[in-house]
């Protein structure tokens, strides 16, 4: 699965865009693997209230599943126009 | 319906040009225009870096504007927005609505201009003096929104 | 601020350009031009005649743009009204709002409009195939200006 | 005293423009006084409720007062923008 960051949560991760073997079978679940695996991901995850979700470019919720999920993305709330 | 994910400027002119060519059954347009400012909470801004997630950002426009289309009797819309590194007055995004009657025009253009505020996959950075800083998402734009609920 | 009445067409791109001229200061520009209507009411309308008041439109207009400027936090405002004989396509009015933020310069454009709509000296003749036939006020334009009271 | 029409008022009446002699003291006097002159302007203001009234230039109510006025404008119902 490959997974994205954006914006400060691309800059904590330190990477924009990286391929993820996962049993995870949700966003939250996924969310958990990442920050046992480094504190990188801790970090980058600490405030769940400014994290947002994509799957497979669709704004999504934390519980969302991810089965047949080929891309996840994580970004802050959105600053556009 | 038409939109448009671009690093270059735009041409307000020539957009609502494009607009009107050969019709004659348009009674108003209305144009929002986002630009870039020079200072933010008192601090100067050099520049603004734009960051997009290429891919969604064009489905999630084409689906705000087939939104707006489907609530107002719109002739036309446009929806132009920039991305990468802009400078203090540069353009940043260009919302055009064409319509019989100016309240359908005018409304629709808030509203994608709320739904990009907030629902659109871009992140802004501002260049301070101390490096840069992300633009935190306001809860007035959050506010915004949900009065078209 | 500044208002002008004219026969001729206005270049909104020009305008709107004059409007951002040497500054970095603002963020978000709103226009709306209104245009000449093929047909009303399911019959073909081949012109129309602007017939104003030279003198009390001016005031007029000048005095509604102050009252938007005592109103919002604008940067610039700009209102072009033409006259005469006008065909089905061309421009009749171009009002344009500069503010640091977009509720306003929106808020502000909407208020022009309503204003112009019942309370600048114009009236509209449509050229009908039985020689004309002057437009009626809307009720609905006086219920939008009663919004802002 | 001027008085201007403008829009249907003007066609009906038949002038943009004329110079009255009047001792009215309000707007409602004068157009009696109209009214009572010729059938063109008892046509012009046949309904009131159509008719509005500028003195000098400034909007005004049918009952407002003409003294020190030097042009009174009647119109139908403004149809700008």
């Amino acid at each position: 699965m490959q997974i994205r960051y954006f914006a400060w949560l691309r800059e904590r991760v330190g990477t924009p865009v990286e391929e993820v073997e996962t049993s995870a079978t949700t966003v939250a679940a996924l969310i958990e693997e990442l920050r046992k695996r480094d504190e990188r991901y801790a970090y980058a995850f600490e405030d769940m209230s400014a994290v947002r979700v994509a799957i497979d470019q669709e704004l999504s919720e934390m519980d969302a599943p991810l089965s047949g999920a080929r891309e996840v993305a994580f970004f802050p709330p959105m600053t556009g126009g | 319906m038409s939109v448009s994910v671009q690093q270059g400027d735009f041409d307000v002119a020539a957009e609502m040009a494009a607009l009107r060519a050969g019709r004659t059954d348009i009674g108003a347009i209305v144009s929002f225009t986002g630009l870039v400012r020079d200072s933010a909470h008192g601090e100067e801004i050099s520049d603004m870096e734009l960051e997009h997630y290429p891919g969604m950002t064009e489905k999630a426009l084409q689906d705000i504007e087939a939104k707006a289309n489907a609530r107002w009797p719109l002739q036309a819309t446009r929806i132009v927005h920039r991305f990468g590194r802009l400078s203090p007055g540069e353009q940043i995004v260009l919302v055009l609505t064409a319509s019989p009657h100016r309240h359908a025009a005018f409304e629709a253009a808030e509203f994608l201009m709320d739904f990009l505020k907030s629902r659109a996959p871009f992140w802004k950075k501002e260049g301070t003096g101390d490096g840069g800083r992300w633009v935190d998402a306001r809860d007035s734009d959050e506010d915004a929104l949900s009065r078209w609920e």
